[in-house]
């Protein structure tokens, strides 16, 4: 403080200004360079808490075992709540998350699965192409089979995109992802 | 302070002094030469001494009246009615003005052009003055490259409240992202928005390195008296002493930047013409366009230096700065440039009719059916009135210039606005000819930019010296009476 | 960030395909299906009474009548007009983003996230089919349950216009991938050529010699529009008589 | 010259103080750089004090800086304009992603921008501004005054230089150590 004090207005002055400059600068470099990792990340809560850990790593059930979709169509979709059951009418039926599931199949009430992948309205992106080019869904989905809750592991930004679509050689022409 | 004016003209003592004070021999008998001759040579001598010259000429920046607050705070409030206008519009859409398809471009773009033409006078006079040592440049240097810079920065919004999504803008400039996107350097805006803002960079450092010298003279003056303008004065002087070192210095920079200012500056207005001449719509796309803009810039610059320089002159008592001799020698400017001008003007039409292109020939026929009022204050005010300012009565009376200068502008901003919206309301496809009349919106914009230009140049004058004081002084310390026979002239010394 | 690899002569590289389309106009009975079917499919905005008034009526694809003669001699020409997609686009070169530019397929691009909306294009285009949007668009109630999930809703202060159903054709590509084929002919239609009652309206690959949009600019009937401005679009009126651009 | 004692005389007439400014140069055998005269307007170069030194420096060099940053300039805008459509590439069908008018629009602009930004630095590096620290000045200068300003050994040299410049008709003389 002592050296703050010693500075004349003037310098003060210079030196406010500066660092204003210099703040607003790196403030401003921050959210346009990094805004999307800071403020990208989204884990919301699931109603059931679901774990892919358990499935996909401890019991490695394959991905498309569930998400049919992702091979046929351009949305990877969310099973239905008949295909939990498939198993868990014979699989720890009586655990309590899977008799909340259980009462919902009977009461034919949506189980209101919270969408962590959500991209943008001007982006069209095409699960089937992908899977049949032979890319693992890790690939973008993180490494989905560690973890217990879901969150977004990957901003996709454009940049990702374009980078792999450039690597392999796949159409950069704008209108492959927007219309 | 002592306030001294006009009317020590006569007095031979005070001349005397100053004279003195340089050190040149004075051998004139001031009864001897006669008023004319006076008038044209004599720049700042009828000042006692070069103290009182710096008090006469730092007075606007340092007394200031009540009616100047009222006058701000008016502008003030015509800036906010546009800058609430203008919030509306980016809130609600583009659609708040009356632009519609196919007329994509509006009053903003013809008051862009207009903003951006006004800025090209006041470095390129100054710059080229500077370099042909007109000696009667010297006072009126500062408040032209003012002009330049203010207008400029009123020119750079505009192209900001035209786009349709404000908050996107950023995508035009080059900054490294993740999309590994660029902007498309093929397009005329691009070029645009690097020229306006290269040539924003220059005219602010050639007023800025202009300014140094004075910066001292005002700083020493806000010290004494210990006004609180000697912080940021202090800072921007940059502890300029005037020394040798530092005058040679200042001497040979300021030559760079006239000569780099004065490649920069055609460039921009080319530019901007490019903006109509290479795209391939009928009255749009024509060669001669470059030229047209720059030459209808200098044009419509050098008129609202004019009337800049009398409203100064009126408004601060500078009338012994600021003299009859430099409006009457920017009256002749304007009178060269003017016939330029008209030259390139008729030009277009003759191009046209020669080419016997049906869908240009009906572009004039359509501006003379629609904007006849528009078509005749351009040639009243742009092209009529050079028979007029031939005139050396009407060039060295104050109003009739000041009213001159005035309908230059006028007609220059009609010109802007001919060239920008007629041609849209008749595009090649018949089936979308249309009408356009700018809306409430685009009109209170277009006031406050008026507004905004205004606002920044009284401010500046508070804050900054107006008159450019280190040159006229070098004027006087370069120049003496030089006594061939028996006829004693005014000389100027030169390297 | 992925790598950016510097490809130094690649700009020759032209797809197998070329879309194009071609209008019969003497099929033409200005019915205006067409219209009402590119509004449905692309998410166009229905602008509202008071906007038309003002001129901003919003139709990438619109039908231009035109009178021949003087009454009672009087013959109505039609004439759909929707952008052009010229190989040599005079929109292209002067959008400052990138927002529009020609596709390696022949078409016109448009990236609606892309554009700033500083209309530099739309000046630049002699045919008039750019729109912008100057409003944000409203939908009803129920008219929102009607949008093309393929087709992005466009906001305001964008340009937009014909895509030539964009999104129809990467499906149809997309089917012929799944097939490991080639896009047959009459694989991809677009919303205007479906609904067309008289058939007026065909569109396919330019490249494929046993196309039916091949064979009919090649008949001798084939006209661009404002050929004198050297634009050379991938859309083909044909009309009676001579006027062969194949 | 870590250790200077400064003689600041200030003037009314430039012809005394030319005269002075021989006289000093003469009695204390002053180097280029050891007198300066302060004023508040451009005389012409040498008119008061002669610096060989400084107008080598000056004259041979100071054009470099707009110059030098001007070639910089002028390789920003080629890589700016043309090098960026080659490493950005996008698939334009069949468009050469270079030009030549762009490119020669955009070099021609950043060439000035870049050189407008030497000129002003050349007046830091070579006016040896800013110097906002307190230095040998007096306000009277930009009033009109004339300034001599003398660079000495020492004390008696100061002192001894301070009576010659009132001598030859300073009208009032500062004295001091390392600026004052």
């Amino acid at each position: 403080m002592n050296f703050w004090n010693s500075l004349s207005s003037t310098a003060k002055m210079v030196a406010g200004a500066l660092a204003a400059i210099f703040v607003g600068l790196h403030i401003f470099l921050a959210i346009f360079y990094f805004g999307p990792f800071w403020f990208g990340t989204h884990t919301p809560t699931q109603p059931i808490a679901f774990s892919h850990k358990l499935h996909a790593g401890t019991n490695k059930i394959p991905c498309q075992y569930c998400h049919t979709l992702a091979r046929r169509t351009e949305a990877a979709g969310i099973p239905s709540a008949e295909k939990c059951m498939n198993c868990h009418g014979y699989v720890k039926a009586e655990s309590p998350l899977i008799v909340e599931i259980a009462k919902k199949f009977e009461n034919k009430e949506p189980i209101v699965w919270q969408k962590v992948f959500d991209l943008p309205d001007h982006v069209w992106f095409n699960h089937k192409r992908h899977i049949k080019k032979g890319f693992k869904c890790q690939r973008c989905h993180g490494p989905i089979e560690k973890v217990d809750v879901v969150g977004r592991s990957n901003d996709f930004k454009m940049g990702f995109c374009i980078g792999c679509h450039r690597d392999n050689e796949a159409p950069t022409d704008c209108w492959t992802c927007h219309t | 302070m002592s306030t001294s004016s006009g009317h020590a003209h006569g007095s031979a003592e005070h001349k005397a002094a100053f004279n003195d004070l340089t050190d040149v021999e004075d051998i004139r008998d001031p009864e001897a030469v006669p008023e004319v001759v006076r008038s044209t040579y004599d720049d700042a001598d009828i000042f006692r001494d070069e103290k009182e010259f710096n008090d006469h000429t730092l007075r606007p920046m340092f007394y200031t009246t009540k009616a100047y607050f009222i006058f701000v705070i008016a502008l003030s409030l015509i800036m906010a009615q546009g800058v609430a206008t203008f919030a509306v519009q980016t809130y609600y859409g583009l659609g708040q003005t009356n632009m519609h398809e196919p007329l994509f471009w509006g009053s903003y773009i013809a008051t862009f052009v207009f903003w951006v033409g006004m800025s090209h006078s006041g470095t390129i006079v100054s710059s080229l003055l500077r370099l042909s040592h007109a000696n009667w440049r010297r006072p009126i240097l500062r408040a032209a490259e003012a002009m330049t810079a203010f207008s400029l920065l009123v020119a750079g919004l505009f192209p900001l409240i035209h786009v349709g999504r404000l908050w996107r803008v950023y995508y035009m400039f080059p900054l490294p992202n993740q999309r590994t996107l660029w902007p498309q350097f093929k397009s005329p805006l691009m070029w645009d928005m690097m020229a306006i803002s290269v040539y924003m960079v220059g005219s602010m450092t050639f007023l800025y390195v202009g300014l140094i010298p004075d910066l001292a003279i005002a700083r020493d003056r806000a010290i004494a008296n210990n006004n609180w303008r000697q912080h940021y004065l202090k800072f921007l002087a940059l502890g300029w002493r005037g020394s040798n070192r530092e005058w040679m210095v200042y001497n040979k920079a300021s030559l760079f930047l006239a000569v780099i200012i004065l490649l920069i500056a055609p460039s921009v207005h080319t530019i901007v013409s490019w903006d109509f001449a290479m795209t391939m719509t009928p009255g749009w796309h024509t060669t001669i366009f470059g030229p047209y803009f720059v030459v209808g810039a200098i044009y419509s610059g050098v008129a609202g230096v004019v009337t800049l320089m009398i409203v100064l002159r009126w408004l601060f008592k500078l009338d012994d700065v600021i003299r009859i001799l430099h409006i009457d020698a920017l009256g002749k400017l304007l009178v060269v440039i003017a016939i330029i001008w008209t030259y390139f003007y008729v030009n277009e039409y003759i191009v046209t009719w020669y080419s016997h292109k049906p869908e240009e020939a009906h572009m004039w026929a359509w501006q003379g059916e629609r904007f006849p009022h528009l078509l005749w204050i351009m040639l009243g005010g742009s092209v009529l009135n050079i028979f007029l300012l031939s005139w050396s009565r009407v060039r060295r009376n104050v109003y009739m210039m000041f009213w001159m200068s005035l309908l230059v502008n006028a007609g220059m901003y009609s010109e802007r606005y001919l060239i920008v919206v007629p041609v849209l309301t008749r595009r090649d496809n018949p089936f979308m000819w249309t009408d356009y009349l700018p809306s409430g919106t685009e009109l209170s914009i277009i006031a406050a930019s008026f507004a905004y230009f205004i606002f920044l140049y009284a401010i500046f004058i508070k804050l900054f010296p107006i008159v450019t004081m280190a040159d006229v002084k070098e004027g006087v310390v370069i120049s003496g009476d030089m006594k061939i026979g028996r006829h004693s002239v005014r000389v100027q010394a030169r390297e | 960030m992925g790598k950016i690899k510097v490809k130094l002569f690649n700009y020759k590289k032209q797809n197998d395909y070329k879309w194009a389309m071609t209008i019969d106009l003497d099929r033409c009975n200005g019915c205006g299906a067409c219209v009402v079917g590119c509004q449905a499919e692309n998410n166009v905005a229905v602008v509202g009474e008071e906007q038309v008034e003002h001129g901003r009526n919003m139709q990438w694809l619109r039908i231009e009548r035109y009178v021949e003669g003087t009454y009672p001699d009087v013959k109505v020409r039609f004439l759909p007009m929707m952008c052009q997609h010229c190989d040599i686009a005079p929109c292209e070169s002067v959008c400052p983003v990138w927002a529009t530019y020609q596709n390696p397929e022949g078409l016109n691009v448009q990236v609606y996230n892309r554009c700033i909306g500083t209309r530099f294009c739309g000046n630049n285009c002699p045919y008039s089919a750019r729109f912008f949007n100057w409003y944000d668009s409203k939908w009803e109630k129920n008219q929102e349950n009607q949008l093309n999930p393929d087709v992005s809703v466009r906001e305001k202060g964008v340009m937009e216009k014909c895509t030539m159903c964009m999104q129809r054709i990467r499906r149809g590509k997309d089917l012929a991938k799944d097939e490991g084929r080639p896009v047959k002919d009459g694989d991809i239609q677009p919303a205007c050529a479906q609904t067309c009652p008289t058939n007026a309206i065909t569109f396919g690959d330019i490249n494929d010699p046993h196309s039916k949009v091949h064979d009919l600019a090649h008949s001798g009937r084939a006209i661009r529009l404002f050929e004198e401005k050297g634009t050379h679009p991938a859309v083909l009126y044909l009309k009676g008589g001579s006027g062969n651009v194949y | 010259m870590s250790d200077h004692y400064t003689v600041l005389g200030l003037y009314r007439k430039v012809a005394i103080k030319t005269k002075t400014v021989d006289r000093v140069v003469e009695e204390f055998d002053l180097k280029d750089g050891e007198i300066e005269s302060l004023t508040s307007a451009a005389y012409p170069d040498g008119a008061i004090v002669d610096d060989k030194t400084l107008h080598h420096e000056v004259y041979k060099q100071q054009y470099l800086f707009p110059f030098l940053l001007g070639i910089c300039g002028f390789f920003l805008g080629i890589a700016l304009a043309g090098g960026t459509g080659y490493i950005m590439n996008m698939d334009v069908g069949g468009k050469p992603p270079f030009s030549y008018m762009p490119t020669g629009v955009i070099t021609y602009e950043t060439t000035l921008a870049c050189a407008v930004v030497g000129s002003l630095l050349s007046i830091f590096y070579f006016g040896k501004l800013p110097n906002w620290t307190e230095r040998a000045y007096d306000p009277d200068i930009s009033d009109g005054a004339l300034g001599l300003l003398v660079k000495l050994d020492s004390t008696e040299d100061q002192d001894r230089a301070a009576a010659m410049m009132e001598e030859m008709g300073a009208y009032r003389v500062h004295k001091g150590k390392n600026n004052f």
